[in-house]
């Protein structure tokens, strides 16, 4: 892999909390790479650190040691050039749809039309035409969690973190907005690092996985998967795949 | 949608009912007592008509009314005024915090009602102590209210706000204040309810004029007809408050609209 | 062998033990189950598959009598189907473990409510731990339990009262990959021990196709069986294996709702 | 693992864990500029007397008043033992009384449809209005203030035992019917265990009323206790009895508070929730 088209890159991140029980090592010197317009899965078990990683990738957590480079400079403070999705959409309860995707933009002080105008076009990719005026609390979970994509994507972010942004959606629901979410991003490739517990959704969706050990997290192998999308979760390919990913992690009891 | 209806129906039905029981159980009872201490409903309703049309202490019944409003009303908004921003100042910057929360926490186990003697020292006898009473009791639950909300700020909406490269400035503007608001609400309900009991219970250690006072008069009358009187009027009172407030709410909270 | 035969084949012989027929279900106007009939088989393992909202939760409602149907009739040994009469077990999708009630009292909290005598509460119990391996949890609080601790503890609650039916509502949804394999290889075991007769609701064919002696596909609403596919398949089953991917298709397409 | 963060607002705080010291030197500090000043201000005569006295003074008459009766009548131990056995015995009533209902209102339907008019025409009336009514009809001793501590205390036992117990996790309710449980059986059983920590809730806030009630009663009509310990201070323009008198109240609300929380915590921790 030649340095030239990295675009963010996570060296030797450590990561430690205290608690009531002492000291956790969350995060044990942890490396990677991704490439420009790749869509990395770190695949992970509960509780493996992942999200931290997600966290001090995105500069919400300061690493206890290691750094995080994003277009080789080191990164200290979440930045526009880095959007979030999180698990729990984080949306603001109080704004309009709209006004939750023209969010980023307003930060920037863009005038009003040109704001709305950017908000609708992602709104429309999202497909949330028509609920542009909605609240988030008469919106269902998968709509909550299109709306915080096109939140992120409005912003025009150089990389997507993507923190187990379907693991709160019923199984149908998630199958679908797979499935969206790599149209959206077929039509607008961005660098996305993508976590999730779900082998079969890291399989769908990814370049490459990345598999974490449990705490404290490490890296314990890499996967590439080269076969194109949109993949068929019965395709013998598939299938082997899933088995030797999950022959790899431990059954977290 | 049939079944809601029906539903709806029934319990107003059911309402109705309980209060036709208990208004007969009440006549029964004043019957069976046979005294002055407790009237039938009807005495009640005579003797508001009266206390309507007449004056008692040289006031109507709608002066006393507009005395213990304005004391409430001042006070209130007094409170909203200087406590918001200090609960928003305690929730959002730590020194500050640390700094107001020892003497705030020596200060609010102390019911306001508590005050009531050493604001009769210090004001006289005048307005002045019944707007400190409630000034206080209100003050207490805006400051609880919007420093508890401001803490309780869902960390993630500060982190995605955060990741938009929102400034600390923002991030209080945009993000920590809204979403402290149904919090603050919460306290702007409590307040007035706080400072409603305030001032009856000023008005009922010394005043010459309020709804507190009619109560008192009445009892120094031996009139209980004129107290219950004056309590359902309390109770209007507190409840028409209760209600514009949420009605505010809804206005200026439209997100909530459909969360009650 | 047709699948024809093979249907004829399974039905062949087999004692009834819950019969539903003509169920439908309407909420004011919405039709949700139309005419639905079939039978369970006693100490069958019954899997019912359809997509998301198409009135699985609902026909599990019916059986245990949480909502009255419409119309139609369920059997349990020829008589109205009533919890308090027939030993029925239910696993939710939610996990129903009771907060306040340590492991060992969760799990004797069916039979303390079906009062049966002290004695066989405490060895049932104890049987129950055993069997799913909690031995060492007895103790703790569910919130002590990790998600698939609690899920046994569920498990162990319900065939503790050695049901007649053990109803279970895509009781894995949220779990992941391995862990889902390990609980259904447990159910499996359990059921193969125990020999109760399971009804298994799900959304995911693959489990089900995993599971069952017998699928039943429910289609779009109002629901109604669109097909009958018997799995003939040796235990323990290998998804990979190109018979179980065959079933695995042909049940997707008896579906088809992407 | 988000619960690892620092509290939501404050500046991401390093977390290395500081000296006690220098954690609360900052509200030590607060707290004796804020005593230094009130000093001060009464030493310097900017305030009279009779209006204030300084904080020294105020913890001379605390300590005095621990055995000395007058001026107002009785020890400090005296007030507080009144005050307080009035107000328990009101709590407790209401606890009795407030819980099932609640409870009852909350899991059966008539109840609730029966009941709940009432209730709420009579809460929008504060219990303190009822004060010369219970006056006229049980006269000035203990049982017109119980009365009324009673109805303040009541009002929260009911509201919140009644939400407490609509919030029961339906799919629990489900478990026991589906064993075949009565509808007692299952409020006995999942409804009422699962009302308790929202219970317990509504005790401290009962707590909180009848204290702030019992106070409001004294003030009105007593011949001990806190309250008429701060209304003999008025009528005599003693600024320290007063402060002395508030600062008890203060303190013994927290108290009483603080036992009840170790109470709840107890029980909670019990029951591992």
């Amino acid at each position: 892999m030649s340095t030239s088209n990295v675009k963010i890159a996570a060296k030797g991140i450590s990561k430690s909390f205290t608690t009531e029980n002492g000291t956790i090592q969350v995060l044990d010197n942890v490396s990677l790479e991704v490439k420009t317009n790749e869509f990395l899965v770190i695949l992970g078990p509960g509780q493996c650190g992942k999200t931290i990683l997600l966290n001090c990738l995105a500069g919400i957590l300061p690493p206890d040691s290691g750094e995080v480079i994003l277009n080789g400079k080191k990164v200290t403070e979440p930045g526009p050039d880095r959007g979030v999705v999180f698990q729990q959409y984080a949306l603001f309860p109080w704004k309009t749809v709209r006004d939750n995707v023209a969010f980023g933009l307003a930060i920037r002080h863009m005038p009003v039309k040109e704001r709305y105008e950017i908000a609708q076009k992602y709104i429309d990719l999202v497909g949330l035409t028509g609920f542009e005026k909605s609240y988030p609390h008469q919106l269902s979970g998968g709509m909550k969690q299109r709306v915080s994509i096109a939140r992120s994507y409005a912003n025009n972010p150089e990389v997507l973190l993507m923190d187990e942004p379907f693991s709160a959606l019923d199984a149908q629901t998630r199958y679908s907005m797979e499935k969206e979410l790599l149209s959206i991003w077929e039509q607008e490739k961005r660098t996305v690092v993508f976590i999730t517990n779900n082998v079969e959704e890291a399989i769908y969706l990814g370049d490459r996985i990345v598999l974490m050990t449990k705490l404290p997290g490490t890296i314990k192998m890499e996967f590439p998967l080269t076969s194109p999308k949109p993949r068929n979760y019965t395709d013998a390919s598939f299938l082997e795949m899933r088995l030797a990913i999950s022959e790899e992690t431990e059954l977290a009891l | 949608m049939a079944n809601a209806a029906a539903a709806n129906l029934k319990e107003k039905i059911g309402a109705v009912f309980s209060f036709v029981i208990f208004l007969a159980l009440w006549q029964v009872a004043s019957m069976a007592v046979g005294s002055e201490a407790l009237p039938s409903p009807a005495d009640v309703v005579a003797k508001a008509q009266e206390m309507y049309t007449s004056q008692i202490g040289g006031k109507s019944m709608w002066m006393h009314i507009y005395y213990s409003l304005r004391r409430v009303v001042g006070a209130y908004l007094l409170a909203a005024v200087t406590g918001i921003p200090l609960g928003i100042a305690m929730g959002w910057n730590v020194k500050f915090r640390k700094i107001a929360n020892p003497i705030f926490e020596l200060l609010r186990p102390i019911p306001p009602i508590a005050w009531i003697p050493i604001a009769i020292l210090w004001l006289g006898i005048g307005e002045g102590p019944k707007i400190f009473i409630c000034y206080v009791g209100a003050f207490v639950i805006f400051v609880m209210n919007t420093y508890t909300g401001m803490r309780y700020t869902d960390h993630l909406l500060i982190d995605a706000a955060r990741t938009f490269g929102a400034t600390r400035r923002q991030q209080l503007f945009n993000v920590a204040i809204p979403a402290s608001l149904p919090s603050i609400f919460a306290g702007v309900q409590n307040a007035m309810s706080m400072a409603w009991m305030c001032v009856l219970a000023a008005e009922l250690v010394g005043a010459r004029e309020g709804v507190g006072f009619i109560i008192i008069q009445g009892m120094d009358l031996n009139n209980s007809p004129m107290i219950i009187v004056g309590m359902i009027t309390i109770g209007l009172i507190g409840l028409f408050l209760a209600v514009s407030l949420r009605y505010l709410e809804k206005l200026l909270c439209p997100w909530r609209r459909e969360l009650q | 062998m047709t699948n024809q035969q093979l249907s004829e084949n399974y039905h062949r012989g087999k004692e009834v033990k819950v019969s539903v027929t003509d169920l439908t279900k309407k909420y004011d106007d919405l039709l949700v189950l139309n005419d639905i009939s079939f039978n369970i088989y006693k100490g069958e393992f019954l899997c019912i598959v359809g997509p998301t909202g198409c009135g699985k939760t609902t026909f599990l409602n019916c059986l245990s009598r949480f909502i009255p149907t419409t119309r139609g009739d369920i059997l349990v040994d020829g008589q109205p189907a009533d919890p308090t009469h027939h030993d029925m077990a239910f696993v939710f999708q939610e996990v129903s473990t009771i907060p306040w009630l340590s492991v060992e009292d969760n799990i004797r909290f069916g039979l303390k409510v079906k009062r049966r005598p002290p004695d066989e509460v405490e060895r049932r119990t104890e049987q129950m731990l055993e069997l799913v391996g909690l031995k060492k949890f007895r103790s703790y609080f569910p919130r002590q339990l990790s998600a698939s601790m609690e899920q046994r503890v569920v498990i162990a609650r319900n065939f503790a009262l050695n049901p007649d039916i053990l109803l279970m509502d895509e009781p894995y949804g949220q779990l992941d990959l391995k862990l889902r394999y390990y609980l259904e290889d447990e159910l499996i075991r359990i059921w193969q021990e125990i020999g109760c007769t399971v009804l298994f609701i799900t959304h995911n064919i693959e489990e089900a196709v995993y599971l069952a002696q017998r699928v039943l596909v429910l289609g779009q609403k109002p629901a109604t069986i669109k097909e009958e596919i018997i799995v003939d398949l040796p235990r323990p089953r290998n998804f990979a294996d190109p018979a179980f991917v065959k079933i695995r298709d042909h049940v997707t397409d008896a579906i088809r709702w992407w | 693992m988000s619960t690892a963060h620092a509290s939501a607002l404050e500046a991401p705080a390093t977390s290395r864990v500081k000296g006690y010291w220098k954690e609360y030197n900052s509200s030590v500090f607060s707290l004796l500029v804020f005593l230094l000043i009130w000093e001060l201000v009464c030493r310097l005569g900017f305030i009279s007397r009779f209006q204030l006295v300084p904080p020294s003074e105020v913890i001379v008459v605390m300590i005095e008043k621990f055995w000395t009766a007058p001026p107002d009548g009785a020890t400090l131990f005296t007030h507080i033992a009144a005050s307080m056995t009035l107000a328990l015995v009101g709590f407790c009533a209401a606890v009795v009384v407030g819980v099932p209902l609640g409870l009852l209102m909350g899991w059966y339907k008539p109840v609730m449809v029966l009941v709940r008019p009432l209730f709420d025409a009579v809460r929008p009336i504060p219990p303190i209005a009822w004060i010369p009514l219970a006056i006229l009809w049980l006269g000035i001793g203990i049982e017109a203030k119980a009365f009324i501590i009673w109805l303040a205390a009541f009002v929260p036992c009911v509201i919140n035992s009644y939400i407490g117990i609509k919030l029961t996790n339906p799919v629990l309710i489900r478990v026991a019917r589906i064993y075949g449980a009565s509808n007692w059986e299952t409020f006995i059983k999942i409804g009422v265990p699962s009302a308790v920590p929202m219970i317990f809730t509504g005790l401290k806030l009962s707590l909180n009323a009848a204290w702030t009630t019992l106070v409001a009663a004294e003030l009105l009509a007593a011949s001990e206790g806190l309250g008429y310990m701060i209304q003999m201070g008025r009528r005599l323009a003693r600024p320290d009895i007063i402060i002395v008198g508030m600062l008890t109240i203060g303190f013994t609300g927290a108290l009483m508070s603080y036992v009840l929380t170790k109470i709840e915590s107890r029980i909670a921790s019990s029951r591992r929730l």
